[in-house]
């Protein structure tokens, strides 16, 4: 049945707004409601002929999974949604994945990166974002790198490392994991940790004991606030760390120094050269978004990527000329668009190949790009020096 | 000579260091209603606990109808019949009365399978010709919470009697009933002895009761079976006389 | 796993690290059982909002931060908001279900804790959040074992905390009426005890320890609206594992599973922790529940 | 139970059409549909301990985790080794053929259900010496700690979770299918709880809610009832869980398998709301509660879990009865009861005239 | 069996009265009693109960009807006791004699009726919480069933009795005078209230009144449970808080010859209504009251 008026195109999200994941939820909603103000402001989408304007119907998944699943059953089937934006998450996009495979329901998602959505022939599913196994593995790739420069071997290099124990953090382990076998690099510590700790102290204490070169950590904001701080409170170091989810934890306005030289992978950076018409450069877009969210000092990826994923589907119906999901589906597949968030191009399966993972460094209280090299705004400051 | 139902042999039991039962022996006769009386504190309820199997006695040893129960656990000692009340009365307060006789039915044979089956009306009829038989029938649709301390007393007494035991321990069954309801109930305990063949056990402190109740006493102090005997006896023995029924310290 | 043992037998050194951790965060969690066990014991209110009023204190020092305050001075004022929060929450809520079956109470204080979480959620934002306390480290052996000097204040906190309630429960009048309606409430009653009054006390008092844990937590951890029910559920896991009315009962427990909590991520792994925790409860319950059997309580 | 004989006969076929036509009806609102039968299942064993029998168990979530993992891996061994679709984290293109899929949930269902009765007997033995509070903290440790080992058992997947065998068939069938499943899980349990209470297990349990000891001491075999019953909710509950794990398609410890703090505490609260110990208040207390949710959830995004919480206050604090409670004690007609004669019995002169009773 | 050092009927051998003797041939079922003692009664002029007062009140309970949830159980119950003196109730089981003081400390559902304290001008009291009963009408109750605190020591139990007495050495020294009185508490002082037997827990909650400083004194079965010398140990202490210290007394007693020996007036209560009402020595002399609830 459709319930809304006319010329709008009506998209439809279970996002966090309560639970765990709220922070993220929120970021990625935020960065949904913005791209659709500006497209809005803008004049809206043109498809054939006509021109609508956006709206999307949110539900709160709570943070959990199966409720994900349940909301977007009923957004699909109830609210008769036919253009489905993602969840937050690795899991609630696991969950919700099946079901919009199940009424062919194309979901333009940014915020679940687990590659294991991928590879279950989805057809539906279309992720603007890097996969989660390239969050930390690039960390790895530089440590080699650095230590051959150093005249040693990277299999001489020791890794320790914690991970939360969710689909997400896990996803980015493996990746890390099929690095670390690569160059054979050995594994001290490999701890999971559960989802509502709020101390690793016991981790740090091994961490301490048995001095790895590399540390990485990952377990969303929480995770990232508490490593940080207790890091530094038990005197941690380590030649490289690296901790996922910096910005949205906002690591330099919490811990200033103390912060200084982990490194955080990231989707995207308002420092790359990415542009399209709509948003202008990065650069613009971070200005846009800070000057209308006043509560952000950073964007954090989250935002930019909801962002690209509404502006994937304002892409997608404009070329598909019509309001049809197949048609919608189609369009998406061939989508090959040019955003602020960096280059879109779907592989068959549905995941974005083109957009790289880039890899930054807290200098000077400053996200740093300093990996892959070509997009390194900066040399990385290596070995980190332990903050005083 | 009639046999013996229940042979407590060498009991001895404390908490801590507060001595409840030392070296207590005594039996007690199939079909007889036996007395056990002594001040507060002497040790008799806890006697009672111990015969049930509700404390692990210290040494001594416990025979009902001939088989040592002293290591059994209370549902055990239920099942063969030995059952008691408590002096603080206890019913299953949210249920009706005839619920609480429904439930009390015995559990001796009660297989797994039986947890599965209705109530036949004959036990229902037997429940409430029970709760007539202690003057409760008025009441037994009321939620036996809602009943007076005394009421709740003589259900328990029903409850007991639906059971059908081998021997009742009663535990000052007349406290707070009033004193001509007590002539009531003691009828009635007589003849749930002489018509159902059920041995009873009394630890009372009213005297009028078990004189006319009981046909053997035993007489406990500081722990210590002190005496026993007939009725008569026991009342005009001077160690009771001291200890239990003397004069006002 | 071995490796790890082996470590603590080489190194033993690091005993110290994971003892001195251990130590600093059970002081915090006796802090809230005590709390849960006080109010449990003398209400009989099982308070599942336990770990929510603790954040909302950590909120509250989190405000007065960014007013200015220093977290350890903000303490006085927090403790005195919550416990007027607290009182309030006994009348509107708590007055009506105490006394009442065990899951009545349960639930409407899982109804508190939903509302108290949302609440923040809507106030401050589902952001997680930190206060720096500013001060420093003290470092030893070389810099193998450290310990923040806000975690010694932690302590430091509990163990005084701890005395004055002993104190107070034990000498004061009020402390007499606490004790006396925790044991019999109608007979309290009867004589005189203002029982009413007795448990809007005790639960402002709890809600004031609660918020006082609370900025301790925001000093030394990370609070959010929803990481309450962590510190509920291990706050009445110390107090089941120790038994009702028992303070020693409640710092031993809180300490020994702080500490094993930490040996069991450094031996097996982080993600062992909570379930050894939670075994470690059942065993306890288990192993209570089989001597209790021997000693049960008289039946009269 | 609820009324006399023909009022009920009305009701319950009502209640039947309704479950059997609602899919068709609003086709769109068949999963939500599914979700509430699932709920009065909860509500219903919740209650058998809980409410009959005063073990208040914060656990029971436990049995549906188990039935959840239990029939997920069963359905998947039947195809897959399992530790090797898990580990390859879904890298595996799975591919479940109609009877594939279908021998596997069948068999699932069948061990998860026979599975989580016999875990709940086991535990049984364990858990039923602790009482009170302690059983109910107790039953919770349990299930956080199966919920945290399996987050740690990789074989299973750990806390990435297992991604379901997708259903054969159209997009509608699906909702369908397991809407029937739910449908009939629940009138299953409902029918056997009825049954079950109408037996002597009923007035036994009830005695042990209103006082263990005395129970013993008449000599009831407790721990066969209590046993009875655990494994009787545990029996439902697998069902429920290895459903509504193909239902959700994506199974994972904390959130999927064993929601402790939300379906774990809303079995609770809904047995509650309705009025515990009584048959149909389970039932009445998993309507109000699950229309709220949706309701407040629909229509006060963010501010739903506010709602709740403000509901569920209300009811502990005014109907402490709960509902059905709340009416009885306004209007006991309608239960039959008749309050005879008033306190202090004014007898007739000749021997009181009995009445047929039935317990 | 050793020689009695003392003859048998010695005079000296001085026994406690206890619940008394007799025989037990009056067999009656409750039915049989309610009926009888609902021919027996007859309306009672509100002046004879004001008389047996000896015509100034100092608790009055009027036309109190009052009962539990919707169950009205007492129905118009009125009862005078002037100060100093000491009422007892007897009646069958259920007839509602603990309700009545229930009813006064404030623990019923009251439908209609007052219930007041003090002369000459009476307070009314019939809406003041349980808690405040002690405080601020002076009334203390003795429960019927156990009410000591468990976990703590005999002697902060009968502390607890001075709890709102402003200064503590007041109730200290009533304490020590208990003990003084008692040894048997006395030698229990230290240990926790828990480890006492059944009698040794009654005779702590009925010394503890000694301590509270009450007006009027509610006691519900003094002697339940309590052997033959506890029994007129506890009618002692009864008996000095009426005569030396002036204090109000209204009893609940099922040993009902005991009651009515020691009060000035006796209610018999059937049904939740009076019965009959006299003085002690009057109601112990009527035939159909022996008969009926003295057991023969
Ligand atoms: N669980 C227990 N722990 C410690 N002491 C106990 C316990 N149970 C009983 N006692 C002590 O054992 C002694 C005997 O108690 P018991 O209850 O058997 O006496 P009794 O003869 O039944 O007295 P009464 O006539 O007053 O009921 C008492 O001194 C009592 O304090
Ligand atoms: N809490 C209650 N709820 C409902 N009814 C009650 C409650 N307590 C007592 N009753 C009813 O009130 C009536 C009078 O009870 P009460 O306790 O006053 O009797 P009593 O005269 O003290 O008897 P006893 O001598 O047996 O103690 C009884 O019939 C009882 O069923
Ligand atoms: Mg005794
Ligand atoms: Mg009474």
């Amino acid at each position: 049945p459709q319930a809304f008026a006319e010329d709008t195109i009506e998209l439809g999200s279970a996002i966090s707004i309560t639970g765990k994941y709220s922070q993220e939820g929120k970021n990625a909603k935020d960065g949904y409601d913005f791209a659709v103000k500006k497209i809005n402001e803008k004049g809206g989408v043109k498809v054939g002929g006509k021109t609508y304007k956006i709206e999307v119907k949110y539900y709160d998944d709570e943070s959990t999974p199966a409720r994900t699943a349940q909301l977007l059953e009923r957004l699909i089937s109830q609210d008769g949604i036919k253009f489905v934006l993602g969840p937050y998450g690795s899991g609630p996009t696991k969950a919700a994945a099946p079901v919009t495979e199940k009424y062919k329901i194309p979901m333009v998602e940014a915020e679940g990166a687990s590659r294991s959505l991928f590879s279950q022939g989805y057809k539906y599913i279309f992720a603007a974002l890097s996969t989660s196994e390239q969050y930390l593995s690039p960390v790895v790739d530089l440590a080699a790198e650095l230590a051959q420069k150093n005249g040693k071997s990277p299999s001489s290099i020791k890794i320790g490392m914690a991970f939360e124990n969710d689909p997400f953090s896990l996803d980015v382990r493996s990746g890390v994991m099929d690095r670390v076998k690569h160059y054979k690099m050995k594994v001290v510590i490999d701890d999971k940790m559960p989802r509502d700790l709020s101390d690793i102290s016991a981790t740090l204490t091994k961490v301490k004991a048995l001095k790895p070169d590399i540390l990485l950590f990952s377990g969303h904001t929480k995770g990232a606030l508490t490593a940080t701080r207790q890091m530094s409170e038990m005197g941690v170091n380590a030649k490289i760390i690296a901790i996922t989810h910096c910005e949205s934890a906002d690591l330099v306005g919490k811990f200033g120094k103390a912060a200084e030289g982990i490194m955080c992978p990231t989707q995207w950076a308002e420092t790359l050269k990415y542009k399209d018409p709509l948003f202008g450069t990065a650069m613009d877009f971070n200005k846009a978004f800070l000057a209308a969210h006043p509560d952000y000092k950073e964007v954090p990826y989250q935002v930019a990527q909801a962002s690209a994923a509404v502006e994937i589907w304002a892409d997608a119906l404009h070329r598909a000329g019509k309001l049809d999901k197949e048609a919608a589906r189609n369009a998406l597949a061939k989508t090959d668009l040019d955003t602020f968030y960096g280059h879109i191009k779907f592989a068959p399966d549905g995941r974005n190949l083109t957009k790289p993972m880039v890899l930054r460094q807290i200098q000077n209280g400053k996200y740093i790009v300093v990996a892959p090299t070509k997009y390194a705004a900066d040399p990385v400051v290596y070995p980190r020096v332990a903050p005083q | 000579m009639s046999d013996t139902i229940i042979e407590v042999r060498g009991v001895n039991k404390s908490f801590g260091g507060v001595v409840a039962n030392k070296d207590i022996s005594l039996t007690v006769e199939r079909g007889s209603i036996t007395g056990l009386i002594g001040p507060n504190g002497s040790g008799k309820t806890t006697l009672f606990n111990s015969i049930v199997g509700l404390y692990p006695i210290d040494s001594g040893s416990i025979l009902f109808e001939g088989r040592e129960i002293s290591r059994m656990n209370v549902q055990s000692i239920a099942r063969l019949g030995l059952l008691r009340t408590f002096q603080q009365t206890r019913i299953f307060s949210k249920m009706d009365c005839i619920q609480n006789m429904l439930v009390s039915l015995p559990h001796r044979q009660s297989a797994w399978s039986d947890m599965f089956r209705k109530y036949p009306p004959e036990l229902c009829d037997k429940a409430e010709h029970l709760l007539e038989f202690v003057g409760l029938y008025s009441k037994r649709k009321l939620t036996a919470g809602s009943l007076s301390f005394g009421q709740q007393k003589l259900l328990e007494f029903a409850m007991a009697l639906m059971n059908e035991p081998q021997a009742l321990l009663l535990d000052e069954p007349t406290a707070g009933i009033n004193p001509t309801l007590i002539n009531g109930l003691i009828d009635r305990l007589k003849r749930a002895n002489r018509e159902y063949g059920i041995t009873l056990f009394v630890i009372e402190h009213n005297m009028r009761v078990i004189m006319n109740l009981a046909d053997h006493i035993y007489c406990m102090a500081f722990g210590q079976l002190l005496a026993s005997g007939a009725p008569a006896d026991v009342k005009d023995d001077p160690r009771v006389i001291d200890a239990y029924l003397g004069a006002a310290a | 796993m071995f490796d790890n043992l082996q470590i603590l037998t080489t190194a033993p050194v690091f005993n110290l690290q994971l003892l001195l951790n251990g130590i600093s965060i059970a002081a915090i969690f006796a802090l809230i059982a005590y709390g849960l066990g006080l109010v449990w014991g003398v209400t009989s209110v099982k308070n599942l909002s336990q770990g929510d009023m603790v954040m909302m204190g950590g909120y509250l020092a989190y405000l007065l931060h960014n007013h200015g305050v220093h977290p350890i001075v903000a303490i006085v004022p927090v403790a005195i908001i919550m416990f007027a929060f607290g009182w309030i929450i006994y009348r509107l809520i708590i007055k009506r279900v105490i006394e009442l079956d065990l899951f009545t109470s349960l639930l409407a204080t899982f109804g508190l804790a939903i509302v108290i979480q949302q609440a923040l959620n809507l106030a401050f934002g589902p952001d997680v959040r930190t206060i720096k306390s500013g001060f420093g480290n003290y470092s030893f052996f070389d810099g193998t074992v450290d310990i923040t000097q806000i975690r010694l204040i932690a302590i430091g906190l509990c163990i005084a905390l701890a005395i004055a309630m002993v104190l107070f429960l034990r000498f004061s009048r009020m402390g007499q009426a606490i004790r006396a309606t925790a044991q019999d409430p109608r007979a309290a009653r009867v004589l005189g005890v203002d029982t009413d009054t007795v448990y809007a006390l005790t639960f402002s008092l709890n809600a004031a320890i609660c918020g006082a844990a609370g900025v301790l937590i925001a000093m030394v951890w990370v609070i959010a609206p929803f990481y309450g029910t962590a510190y509920s559920i291990r706050a009445f896991v110390i107090v089941t594992a120790s038994g009702l009315g028992n303070l020693p009962g409640v710092i031993f427990i809180a300490l020994a599973l702080g500490v094993i909590e930490q040996y069991s991520g450094f031996i097996l792994g982080a993600q062992f922790q909570q379930a050894t925790i939670v075994l470690l409860l059942l065993a306890i319950l288990i192993f209570r529940q089989l001597a209790l059997v021997r000693h049960r309580r008289a039946l009269q | 139970m609820m009324a006399t004989g023909k009022r009920s006969a009305v009701l319950h076929i009502a209640i039947l059409v309704a479950g059997l036509v609602a899919p068709f009806v609003f086709p769109g609102h068949s999963v939500q549909f599914a979700v509430f039968w699932i709920m009065v299942l909860f509500a219903l064993t919740w209650d058998a301990m809980g409410g009959q029998m005063g073990y208040n168990s914060l656990g029971n979530i436990t049995f549906f985790g188990l039935g959840m993992y239990m029939c997920t891996i069963v359905q998947i061994a039947i195809v897959y080794n399992v530790g090797e679709y898990t580990a390859a984290n879904g890298a595996i293109d799975v591919h479940f053929t109609s009877p594939q899929y279908f021998t596997g949930l069948g068999l699932g269902l069948v061990v998860a259900a026979i599975g989580s009765t016999i875990v709940a007997a086991i535990l049984s033995w364990v858990l039923f010496g602790i009482r009170g509070p302690y059983f109910a903290i107790g039953t919770l440790g349990v299930a956080v700690a199966a919920a945290e080992l399996t987050a740690a058992w990789n074989w299973v997947g750990g806390g990435q979770g297992i991604a379901m065998p997708v259903f054969p068939g159209g997009p509608g069938m699906r909702e369908r299918f397991f809407y029937f499943a739910c449908f009939v899980a629940a009138v299953l349990c409902y029918l056997f709880f009825r049954w079950l209470y109408s037996t002597r297990f009923c007035l036994a349990v009830n005695a042990i809610r209103d006082d263990e000891d005395k129970a013993e001491a008449m000599g009831l075999h407790t721990r066969r009832y209590k046993m009875v019953a655990w494994a009787a909710a545990a029996f439902f509950l697998g069902i429920s869980g290895a459903l509504f794990g193909n239902m959700t398609g994506f199974v994972e410890p904390l959130e999927t398998a064993y929601p402790t703090l939300t379906f774990g505490i809303f079995m609770i609260a809904m047995t509650l709301l309705g009025g515990k110990g009584t048959l149909w208040g389970p039932i009445i207390g998993a309507t109000v509660f699950y229309v709220m949710r949706e309701v407040t959830w629909t229509y006060l995004l963010g501010w739903q879990y506010i709602a709740l919480g403000i509901l569920i206050i209300v009811n502990v604090v005014f109907f402490q009865q709960g509902i059905l409670g709340w009416v009885k004690a306004r209007r006991p007609e309608w239960f039959g009861v008749k309050i005879e004669e008033k306190s202090g019995a004014q007898p007739s002169a000749a021997a009181p005239a009995r009445k047929a009773v039935n317990a | 069996m050793s020689a009695d050092p003392v003859p048998r009927e010695e005079p000296s051998v001085q026994r406690a009265s206890g619940y008394h003797e007799g025989d037990v041939d009056v067999v009656l079922s409750v039915d049989d009693v309610a009926r009888e003692a609902e021919a027996l009664r007859s309306e009672i002029p509100e002046s004879t109960l004001l008389a047996l007062a000896r015509g100034e009140p100092f608790l009055t309970i009027q036309g109190l009807r009052a009962g539990y949830g919707n169950m009205e159980i007492l129905h118009g119950f009125t009862m005078h006791v002037a100060r100093g003196q000491s009422a007892c109730l007897i009646g069958p089981n259920g007839a509602g004699k603990s309700t009545v003081l229930h009813s006064i400390y404030g623990f019923t559902r009251i439908f209609a009726g007052q219930v007041r304290v003090g002369a000459p001008e009476q307070r009314d009291i019939t809406h003041l919480g349980p808690q405040r009963k002690l405080r601020e009408a002076r009334v203390a109750y003795i429960l019927q069933d156990k009410s000591v605190f468990p976990e703590m020591t005999v002697e902060e139990n009968l502390l607890m009795g001075g709890f709102l007495l402003r200064s503590r050495a007041r109730a200290k020294a009533a304490a020590e005078a208990v003990f003084e009185r008692y040894p048997r508490l006395a030698q229990r002082r230290r240990h926790a209230a828990r480890v006492l037997s059944g009698g040794e827990r009654r005779l702590l909650e009925i010394s503890r009144a000694l301590v509270m400083e009450p007006d009027v004194l509610l006691v519900d079965e003094p002697s339940i449970g309590l052997e033959p010398r506890y029994i007129d140990m506890v009618f002692e202490i009864l008996r000095r808080l009426q005569h030396e210290e002036g204090k109000t007394i209204v009893m609940v007693e099922q040993n009902a010859k005991k009651g009515l020996e020691f009060a000035d007036i006796g209610y018999v209560l059937v049904s939740g209504q009076t019965a009959l009402a006299g003085t002690g020595q009057e109601l112990l002399a009527n035939p159909d009251v022996g008969r009926l609830f003295l057991g023969g």
